[in-house]
Protein backbone atom coordinates (compact mmCIF):
# COMPACT_ATOMS: atom_id res chain seq x y z
CA UNK A 1 0.00 0.00 0.00
CA UNK A 2 1.31 3.63 -1.22
CA UNK A 3 1.38 6.91 -0.11
CA UNK A 4 -2.33 7.82 -1.07
CA UNK A 5 -2.62 11.22 -3.20
CA UNK A 6 -3.38 14.56 -1.38
CA UNK A 7 -6.83 15.07 -0.62
CA UNK A 8 -8.15 18.55 -0.22
CA UNK A 9 -7.77 20.69 2.73
CA UNK A 10 -11.06 19.88 5.13
CA UNK A 11 -12.25 23.15 6.20
CA UNK A 12 -14.60 24.22 8.94
CA UNK A 13 -15.59 27.50 9.58
CA UNK A 14 -18.13 28.70 12.37
CA UNK A 15 -19.53 31.44 14.22
CA UNK A 16 -20.62 30.87 18.07
CA UNK A 17 -23.15 31.99 20.38
CA UNK A 18 -21.39 30.17 23.41
CA UNK A 19 -18.35 28.98 24.46
CA UNK A 20 -16.06 27.08 22.26
CA UNK A 21 -15.08 23.81 22.80
CA UNK A 22 -11.49 23.28 22.34
CA UNK A 23 -12.02 19.82 22.13
CA UNK A 24 -14.09 19.84 19.44
CA UNK A 25 -11.57 21.88 17.35
CA UNK A 26 -9.06 20.04 17.80
CA UNK A 27 -10.87 16.69 16.99
CA UNK A 28 -11.97 18.40 13.99
CA UNK A 29 -8.54 19.22 12.46
CA UNK A 30 -6.96 15.84 14.04
CA UNK A 31 -5.93 13.42 11.34
CA UNK A 32 -3.58 10.03 10.53
CA UNK A 33 -2.27 12.43 7.26
CA UNK A 34 -0.94 14.81 10.35
CA UNK A 35 2.10 14.75 12.10
CA UNK A 36 1.54 18.09 13.74
CA UNK A 37 -1.96 19.94 15.01
CA UNK A 38 -1.36 23.85 15.89
CA UNK A 39 -4.15 25.50 18.15
CA UNK A 40 -4.51 29.05 18.59
CA UNK A 41 -6.87 30.12 21.18
CA UNK A 42 -7.69 34.20 21.58
CA UNK A 43 -8.71 34.69 25.35
CA UNK A 44 -9.97 37.79 27.19
CA UNK A 45 -7.58 39.31 29.09
CA UNK A 46 -8.43 41.32 32.28
CA UNK A 47 -5.33 44.23 31.58
CA UNK A 48 -5.05 46.39 28.91
CA UNK A 49 -2.42 49.18 29.99
CA UNK A 50 -3.40 49.84 33.42
CA UNK A 51 -7.33 49.20 32.52
CA UNK A 52 -9.51 46.47 33.81
CA UNK A 53 -11.68 44.59 31.63
CA UNK A 54 -14.98 43.55 32.76
CA UNK A 55 -16.16 41.71 29.64
CA UNK A 56 -15.99 42.13 25.68
CA UNK A 57 -19.18 41.72 23.03
CA UNK A 58 -18.42 41.00 20.03
CA UNK A 59 -20.46 41.72 16.84
CA UNK A 60 -20.04 40.62 13.67
CA UNK A 61 -21.54 41.11 9.48
CA UNK A 62 -22.66 37.38 9.75
CA UNK A 63 -22.80 36.71 5.94
CA UNK A 64 -19.76 38.85 5.14
CA UNK A 65 -17.39 37.27 8.12
CA UNK A 66 -18.03 33.60 7.47
CA UNK A 67 -17.61 34.21 3.90
CA UNK A 68 -13.95 36.34 4.69
CA UNK A 69 -13.35 33.11 6.84
CA UNK A 70 -13.66 30.59 4.59
CA UNK A 71 -11.70 32.59 1.65
CA UNK A 72 -8.60 33.10 4.59
CA UNK A 73 -9.24 29.18 5.14
CA UNK A 74 -8.52 28.65 1.59
CA UNK A 75 -5.94 31.04 0.86
CA UNK A 76 -3.87 29.22 4.03
CA UNK A 77 -4.63 25.86 2.24
CA UNK A 78 -3.28 26.63 -1.28
CA UNK A 79 -0.04 28.47 0.31
CA UNK A 80 0.46 25.50 3.29
CA UNK A 81 0.39 21.87 3.07
CA UNK A 82 -2.63 21.44 5.57
CA UNK A 83 -4.51 18.77 6.11
CA UNK A 84 -7.65 20.29 8.09
CA UNK A 85 -8.35 24.06 9.10
CA UNK A 86 -11.01 25.02 11.72
CA UNK A 87 -11.98 28.72 12.66
CA UNK A 88 -14.48 29.68 14.91
CA UNK A 89 -15.22 32.98 16.55
CA UNK A 90 -17.43 33.79 19.68
CA UNK A 91 -20.33 36.71 19.37
CA UNK A 92 -21.96 38.28 21.98
CA UNK A 93 -20.55 38.74 25.70
CA UNK A 94 -17.17 36.67 26.23
CA UNK A 95 -16.03 36.82 30.35
CA UNK A 96 -12.30 36.68 31.11
CA UNK A 97 -10.06 34.11 30.40
CA UNK A 98 -12.32 32.55 27.84
CA UNK A 99 -11.70 32.51 24.20
CA UNK A 100 -13.20 34.72 21.35
CA UNK A 101 -11.37 33.15 18.59
CA UNK A 102 -10.27 29.72 18.41
CA UNK A 103 -8.06 28.63 14.99
CA UNK A 104 -6.98 25.27 14.23
CA UNK A 105 -4.34 23.32 11.54
CA UNK A 106 -2.67 20.13 10.62
CA UNK A 107 -0.43 19.81 8.82
CA UNK A 108 2.26 17.10 7.84
CA UNK A 109 5.34 18.75 9.22
CA UNK A 110 5.05 21.27 12.09
CA UNK A 111 6.40 24.24 10.72
CA UNK A 112 3.41 24.78 8.25
CA UNK A 113 1.04 24.74 10.82
CA UNK A 114 2.98 27.10 12.92
CA UNK A 115 3.01 29.41 9.71
CA UNK A 116 -0.31 28.87 8.70
CA UNK A 117 -2.43 29.22 12.44
CA UNK A 118 -0.35 32.60 13.08
CA UNK A 119 -0.96 33.89 9.40
CA UNK A 120 -4.86 32.71 10.02
CA UNK A 121 -4.75 34.91 12.92
CA UNK A 122 -3.08 38.07 11.81
CA UNK A 123 -5.14 38.04 8.49
CA UNK A 124 -8.52 37.49 10.25
CA UNK A 125 -7.49 39.99 12.65
CA UNK A 126 -7.89 42.54 9.99
CA UNK A 127 -9.67 41.74 7.54
CA UNK A 128 -12.97 39.56 9.16
CA UNK A 129 -15.62 42.44 9.83
CA UNK A 130 -16.00 41.66 13.65
CA UNK A 131 -16.00 43.90 15.91
CA UNK A 132 -15.13 44.16 20.07
CA UNK A 133 -16.63 46.06 22.67
CA UNK A 134 -14.98 46.77 25.76
CA UNK A 135 -16.54 46.72 29.13
CA UNK A 136 -14.15 48.78 31.61
CA UNK A 137 -14.39 47.89 35.40
CA UNK A 138 -15.34 51.63 35.44
CA UNK A 139 -18.74 51.33 34.07
CA UNK A 140 -17.88 52.06 30.68
CA UNK A 141 -17.71 50.44 27.48
CA UNK A 142 -16.50 51.50 23.60
CA UNK A 143 -16.16 49.89 20.52
CA UNK A 144 -12.73 48.95 19.54
CA UNK A 145 -11.62 50.22 16.45
CA UNK A 146 -8.04 50.26 15.52
CA UNK A 147 -6.64 52.83 13.41
CA UNK A 148 -3.80 53.29 10.76
CA UNK A 149 -3.39 50.04 8.82
CA UNK A 150 -5.24 49.28 5.85
CA UNK A 151 -7.63 46.37 6.43
CA UNK A 152 -8.86 45.70 2.83
CA UNK A 153 -7.58 42.22 1.25
CA UNK B 1 -31.81 55.22 -6.22
CA UNK B 2 -32.55 54.84 -2.25
CA UNK B 3 -29.88 52.46 -1.02
CA UNK B 4 -30.30 51.17 2.56
CA UNK B 5 -26.72 50.65 4.16
CA UNK B 6 -25.97 48.05 6.96
CA UNK B 7 -24.58 49.83 10.06
CA UNK B 8 -21.78 47.92 12.83
CA UNK B 9 -20.39 48.66 16.35
CA UNK B 10 -19.84 52.53 16.38
CA UNK B 11 -21.98 52.74 12.91
CA UNK B 12 -24.54 51.71 14.44
CA UNK B 13 -24.20 53.38 18.07
CA UNK B 14 -23.88 56.68 16.41
CA UNK B 15 -27.00 56.34 14.39
CA UNK B 16 -28.83 54.33 17.11
CA UNK B 17 -30.35 51.82 14.07
CA UNK B 18 -28.78 48.76 12.34
CA UNK B 19 -29.58 50.18 9.07
CA UNK B 20 -29.82 53.95 7.38
CA UNK B 21 -31.24 55.03 3.74
CA UNK B 22 -29.46 57.19 1.65
CA UNK B 23 -30.28 58.28 -2.23
CA UNK B 24 -27.36 58.30 -5.07
CA UNK B 25 -27.92 59.04 -8.33
CA UNK B 26 -28.13 56.15 -10.76
CA UNK B 27 -24.79 54.17 -11.54
CA UNK B 28 -22.95 55.65 -8.06
CA UNK B 29 -19.90 54.52 -6.80
CA UNK B 30 -18.89 54.03 -3.08
CA UNK B 31 -16.90 57.07 -3.52
CA UNK B 32 -20.49 59.19 -3.97
CA UNK B 33 -21.98 56.72 -1.25
CA UNK B 34 -19.58 57.90 1.06
CA UNK B 35 -20.08 61.78 -0.13
CA UNK B 36 -23.87 61.22 -0.02
CA UNK B 37 -23.57 59.55 3.50
CA UNK B 38 -21.60 62.38 5.24
CA UNK B 39 -24.09 64.88 3.43
CA UNK B 40 -27.23 62.84 4.33
CA UNK B 41 -26.93 61.45 7.98
CA UNK B 42 -25.03 64.07 10.14
CA UNK B 43 -24.39 61.04 12.46
CA UNK B 44 -21.83 59.54 10.68
CA UNK B 45 -19.35 62.38 10.00
CA UNK B 46 -17.08 61.99 12.98
CA UNK B 47 -16.26 58.59 11.46
CA UNK B 48 -16.92 58.77 7.30
CA UNK B 49 -13.04 59.10 6.72
CA UNK B 50 -11.93 55.64 8.67
CA UNK B 51 -14.63 53.57 7.13
CA UNK B 52 -14.40 50.70 4.68
CA UNK B 53 -17.72 49.44 2.77
CA UNK B 54 -18.71 46.46 1.60
CA UNK B 55 -20.90 45.52 -2.03
CA UNK B 56 -22.25 42.15 -1.94
CA UNK B 57 -20.16 41.16 0.97
CA UNK B 58 -16.72 42.14 -0.57
CA UNK B 59 -14.34 44.78 0.44
CA UNK B 60 -15.49 47.78 -2.33
CA UNK B 61 -13.04 50.29 -3.93
CA UNK B 62 -13.69 54.18 -4.26
CA UNK B 63 -14.23 53.38 -8.03
CA UNK B 64 -17.08 50.03 -7.34
CA UNK B 65 -20.43 50.63 -8.84
CA UNK B 66 -23.27 50.47 -6.51
CA UNK B 67 -26.76 48.86 -8.72
CA UNK B 68 -29.99 48.72 -7.74
CA UNK B 69 -30.41 45.58 -5.11
CA UNK B 70 -26.84 45.66 -3.81
CA UNK B 71 -26.13 44.66 -0.11
CA UNK B 72 -24.07 47.42 1.53
CA UNK B 73 -22.64 47.68 4.64
CA UNK B 74 -20.51 50.13 6.44
CA UNK B 75 -17.16 48.48 7.59
CA UNK B 76 -15.44 50.52 10.49
CA UNK B 77 -11.60 49.80 11.32
CA UNK B 78 -12.13 45.56 12.85
CA UNK B 79 -11.21 44.04 15.80
CA UNK B 80 -11.99 40.39 16.18
CA UNK B 81 -9.87 38.29 17.38
CA UNK C 1 -7.39 48.88 41.01
CA UNK C 2 -3.87 48.73 39.08
CA UNK C 3 -1.78 46.10 36.60
CA UNK C 4 -1.00 43.61 39.08
CA UNK C 5 3.05 43.02 39.18
CA UNK C 6 4.51 40.47 36.52
CA UNK C 7 4.35 36.97 38.32
CA UNK C 8 6.60 33.87 38.00
CA UNK C 9 5.26 31.52 35.00
CA UNK C 10 3.62 28.93 35.95
CA UNK C 11 5.41 25.45 34.62
CA UNK C 12 3.92 22.09 34.42
CA UNK C 13 5.66 18.83 33.19
CA UNK C 14 4.54 15.44 32.75
CA UNK C 15 5.81 11.94 31.58
CA UNK C 16 2.42 9.94 30.16
CA UNK C 17 1.98 6.21 29.77
CA UNK C 18 -1.68 7.50 28.70
CA UNK C 19 -3.38 9.50 26.10
CA UNK C 20 -2.83 12.78 26.48
CA UNK C 21 -5.57 15.08 27.51
CA UNK C 22 -5.26 17.87 25.21
CA UNK C 23 -8.17 20.03 27.27
CA UNK C 24 -6.11 19.57 30.50
CA UNK C 25 -3.25 20.87 29.01
CA UNK C 26 -5.32 23.85 27.98
CA UNK C 27 -6.90 24.89 30.95
CA UNK C 28 -3.36 24.31 32.89
CA UNK C 29 -2.25 27.35 30.85
CA UNK C 30 -5.37 29.19 30.59
CA UNK C 31 -5.38 32.49 32.92
CA UNK C 32 -6.91 36.33 32.71
CA UNK C 33 -3.39 37.70 32.60
CA UNK C 34 -3.22 36.00 28.82
CA UNK C 35 -4.72 36.94 25.75
CA UNK C 36 -2.81 34.32 23.49
CA UNK C 37 -2.97 30.65 24.29
CA UNK C 38 -0.91 28.29 21.99
CA UNK C 39 -1.11 24.31 22.00
CA UNK C 40 0.99 22.43 19.84
CA UNK C 41 0.63 18.82 19.30
CA UNK C 42 3.06 16.17 17.57
CA UNK C 43 0.97 13.54 16.25
CA UNK C 44 1.34 10.20 14.88
CA UNK C 45 1.56 10.20 10.69
CA UNK C 46 0.33 7.43 9.41
CA UNK C 47 2.70 7.44 5.96
CA UNK C 48 6.56 8.72 5.91
CA UNK C 49 8.37 8.75 2.55
CA UNK C 50 5.79 5.89 1.70
CA UNK C 51 6.41 3.61 4.09
CA UNK C 52 3.03 3.19 6.59
CA UNK C 53 3.05 3.16 10.13
CA UNK C 54 0.76 0.93 12.25
CA UNK C 55 2.25 2.56 15.97
CA UNK C 56 4.94 4.43 17.75
CA UNK C 57 6.19 3.27 20.87
CA UNK C 58 8.70 5.95 22.74
CA UNK C 59 11.20 5.17 25.44
CA UNK C 60 13.09 7.84 27.78
CA UNK C 61 15.43 8.53 30.40
CA UNK C 62 13.18 9.65 32.88
CA UNK C 63 14.96 11.56 35.58
CA UNK C 64 16.96 13.26 32.36
CA UNK C 65 13.58 14.15 30.65
CA UNK C 66 12.06 15.60 33.12
CA UNK C 67 14.63 17.76 34.32
CA UNK C 68 15.63 18.72 30.26
CA UNK C 69 12.13 19.66 29.89
CA UNK C 70 11.84 21.66 32.82
CA UNK C 71 14.82 23.52 32.06
CA UNK C 72 13.59 24.35 28.58
CA UNK C 73 10.06 25.65 30.26
CA UNK C 74 12.80 28.17 32.76
CA UNK C 75 14.14 28.97 29.43
CA UNK C 76 11.28 30.02 27.72
CA UNK C 77 10.01 31.81 30.50
CA UNK C 78 13.02 33.96 30.76
CA UNK C 79 13.00 34.55 26.86
CA UNK C 80 9.40 35.58 26.49
CA UNK C 81 6.54 36.83 28.96
CA UNK C 82 4.95 33.71 29.01
CA UNK C 83 1.91 33.30 31.44
CA UNK C 84 2.09 29.65 32.16
CA UNK C 85 3.60 26.69 29.65
CA UNK C 86 2.88 23.26 29.88
CA UNK C 87 4.74 20.32 28.16
CA UNK C 88 3.65 16.52 28.25
CA UNK C 89 5.14 14.10 26.22
CA UNK C 90 3.95 10.02 26.15
CA UNK C 91 5.78 7.05 26.48
CA UNK C 92 5.09 3.59 25.60
CA UNK C 93 2.69 2.97 22.25
CA UNK C 94 1.43 5.52 20.83
CA UNK C 95 -1.56 4.88 17.79
CA UNK C 96 -2.17 6.37 14.43
CA UNK C 97 -3.20 9.97 14.94
CA UNK C 98 -2.59 10.31 19.15
CA UNK C 99 -0.40 13.09 20.17
CA UNK C 100 2.53 11.99 21.12
CA UNK C 101 3.84 15.46 22.60
CA UNK C 102 1.77 18.09 23.44
CA UNK C 103 3.23 22.24 24.64
CA UNK C 104 0.82 24.68 25.40
CA UNK C 105 1.85 28.03 27.00
CA UNK C 106 0.25 31.23 27.07
CA UNK C 107 0.90 34.89 27.06
CA UNK C 108 -0.35 38.67 27.40
CA UNK C 109 0.21 38.98 23.11
CA UNK C 110 0.17 36.25 20.56
CA UNK C 111 3.77 36.66 19.43
CA UNK C 112 5.57 35.01 22.21
CA UNK C 113 3.01 32.53 22.37
CA UNK C 114 3.82 31.23 18.99
CA UNK C 115 7.44 31.83 18.90
CA UNK C 116 7.67 30.27 22.39
CA UNK C 117 5.72 27.28 21.39
CA UNK C 118 7.73 26.77 18.16
CA UNK C 119 10.95 27.27 20.15
CA UNK C 120 10.00 24.42 22.50
CA UNK C 121 9.08 21.84 20.35
CA UNK C 122 12.16 22.25 17.91
CA UNK C 123 14.29 22.26 21.33
CA UNK C 124 12.95 19.32 22.69
CA UNK C 125 13.67 17.51 19.61
CA UNK C 126 17.17 18.21 19.78
CA UNK C 127 17.65 17.81 23.90
CA UNK C 128 15.23 15.69 25.74
CA UNK C 129 16.63 12.30 26.03
CA UNK C 130 13.15 10.21 24.53
CA UNK C 131 13.39 8.03 21.69
CA UNK C 132 10.97 7.06 19.14
CA UNK C 133 10.77 3.26 17.71
CA UNK C 134 8.89 3.00 14.39
CA UNK C 135 6.74 0.03 13.92
CA UNK C 136 6.09 -0.34 10.20
CA UNK C 137 2.91 -2.33 8.64
CA UNK C 138 5.49 -4.82 7.14
CA UNK C 139 5.80 -6.13 10.62
CA UNK C 140 9.71 -4.35 10.88
CA UNK C 141 10.77 -1.70 13.48
CA UNK C 142 13.54 0.55 14.17
CA UNK C 143 14.64 2.80 16.38
CA UNK C 144 14.86 6.51 15.33
CA UNK C 145 18.48 7.99 15.84
CA UNK C 146 18.55 11.48 13.54
CA UNK C 147 22.18 11.80 12.48
CA UNK C 148 24.41 14.94 12.22
CA UNK C 149 23.09 17.97 14.31
CA UNK C 150 24.41 18.69 17.79
CA UNK C 151 22.00 17.82 20.47
CA UNK C 152 24.28 18.94 23.13
CA UNK C 153 22.99 22.20 25.42
CA UNK D 1 36.61 2.25 39.43
CA UNK D 2 33.65 -0.02 37.71
CA UNK D 3 30.25 1.98 36.59
CA UNK D 4 27.48 1.15 35.47
CA UNK D 5 25.91 2.82 32.37
CA UNK D 6 22.51 3.07 31.65
CA UNK D 7 21.38 1.89 27.54
CA UNK D 8 18.50 3.16 25.96
CA UNK D 9 16.64 2.97 22.18
CA UNK D 10 19.35 1.54 19.74
CA UNK D 11 22.22 0.92 22.78
CA UNK D 12 19.92 -1.52 24.48
CA UNK D 13 18.69 -3.42 22.08
CA UNK D 14 22.09 -4.20 20.90
CA UNK D 15 23.90 -4.95 24.12
CA UNK D 16 19.93 -6.46 25.55
CA UNK D 17 20.46 -5.16 28.82
CA UNK D 18 18.93 -1.59 30.22
CA UNK D 19 22.79 -1.13 31.69
CA UNK D 20 25.72 -2.56 31.24
CA UNK D 21 29.37 -2.48 33.62
CA UNK D 22 32.57 -0.93 32.16
CA UNK D 23 36.03 -0.75 34.23
CA UNK D 24 37.74 2.92 34.16
CA UNK D 25 40.56 4.70 35.53
CA UNK D 26 40.67 6.64 37.96
CA UNK D 27 39.49 9.77 37.33
CA UNK D 28 38.72 9.00 34.01
CA UNK D 29 36.95 11.40 31.69
CA UNK D 30 33.46 11.11 29.20
CA UNK D 31 36.85 10.54 26.55
CA UNK D 32 38.16 7.42 28.43
CA UNK D 33 34.44 6.27 28.92
CA UNK D 34 33.87 6.01 25.18
CA UNK D 35 37.30 4.59 24.52
CA UNK D 36 36.63 1.51 27.26
CA UNK D 37 33.48 1.34 26.36
CA UNK D 38 34.34 0.20 22.54
CA UNK D 39 36.82 -1.92 24.13
CA UNK D 40 34.72 -3.93 26.94
CA UNK D 41 31.37 -4.06 25.02
CA UNK D 42 31.96 -4.88 21.95
CA UNK D 43 27.82 -4.50 20.89
CA UNK D 44 28.34 -0.88 21.12
CA UNK D 45 30.90 -0.37 18.60
CA UNK D 46 28.65 0.06 15.61
CA UNK D 47 27.15 3.35 17.09
CA UNK D 48 29.59 4.28 19.71
CA UNK D 49 30.54 7.71 18.14
CA UNK D 50 26.77 8.34 17.52
CA UNK D 51 26.27 8.42 21.53
CA UNK D 52 26.42 11.26 23.96
CA UNK D 53 26.72 10.76 27.62
CA UNK D 54 25.16 11.74 30.65
CA UNK D 55 26.77 12.46 34.17
CA UNK D 56 24.27 12.91 36.79
CA UNK D 57 21.28 13.96 34.24
CA UNK D 58 23.75 16.37 32.29
CA UNK D 59 24.92 16.22 28.82
CA UNK D 60 28.73 15.89 29.35
CA UNK D 61 31.61 16.53 27.23
CA UNK D 62 34.44 14.46 26.30
CA UNK D 63 36.41 16.33 29.13
CA UNK D 64 33.79 15.88 31.94
CA UNK D 65 35.15 13.74 34.90
CA UNK D 66 33.61 10.70 36.28
CA UNK D 67 33.52 10.39 39.91
CA UNK D 68 32.61 6.91 41.64
CA UNK D 69 28.90 6.80 42.34
CA UNK D 70 27.92 9.30 39.42
CA UNK D 71 24.96 8.39 37.59
CA UNK D 72 26.36 7.52 33.68
CA UNK D 73 24.01 6.77 30.86
CA UNK D 74 24.31 6.67 26.77
CA UNK D 75 22.57 9.00 24.64
CA UNK D 76 21.88 8.01 21.37
CA UNK D 77 20.47 10.49 19.14
CA UNK D 78 17.31 11.74 20.60
CA UNK D 79 13.78 11.37 18.62
CA UNK D 80 11.21 12.53 20.99
CA UNK D 81 8.34 14.97 19.75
Amino acid sequence: MSEPAKHATQISIELSESVIDSQDVIRSVTSPAAGAVVLFLGTTREFTGGRQTVYLDYECYPEMARCKMQELAEQAAARWPLVACCMVHRLGRVNLAEASVAIAVSSPHRLAAFEAGQWLIDTLKQVVPIWKQEHWSDGTSEWVHPQGNDKRN
Amino acid sequence: MIVEVKLFAITRQLVGRPTCSVELPASATVADLRRELSRQVAELVPVIKSLQFAVGTQYATDATVISPGDEIACIPPVSGG
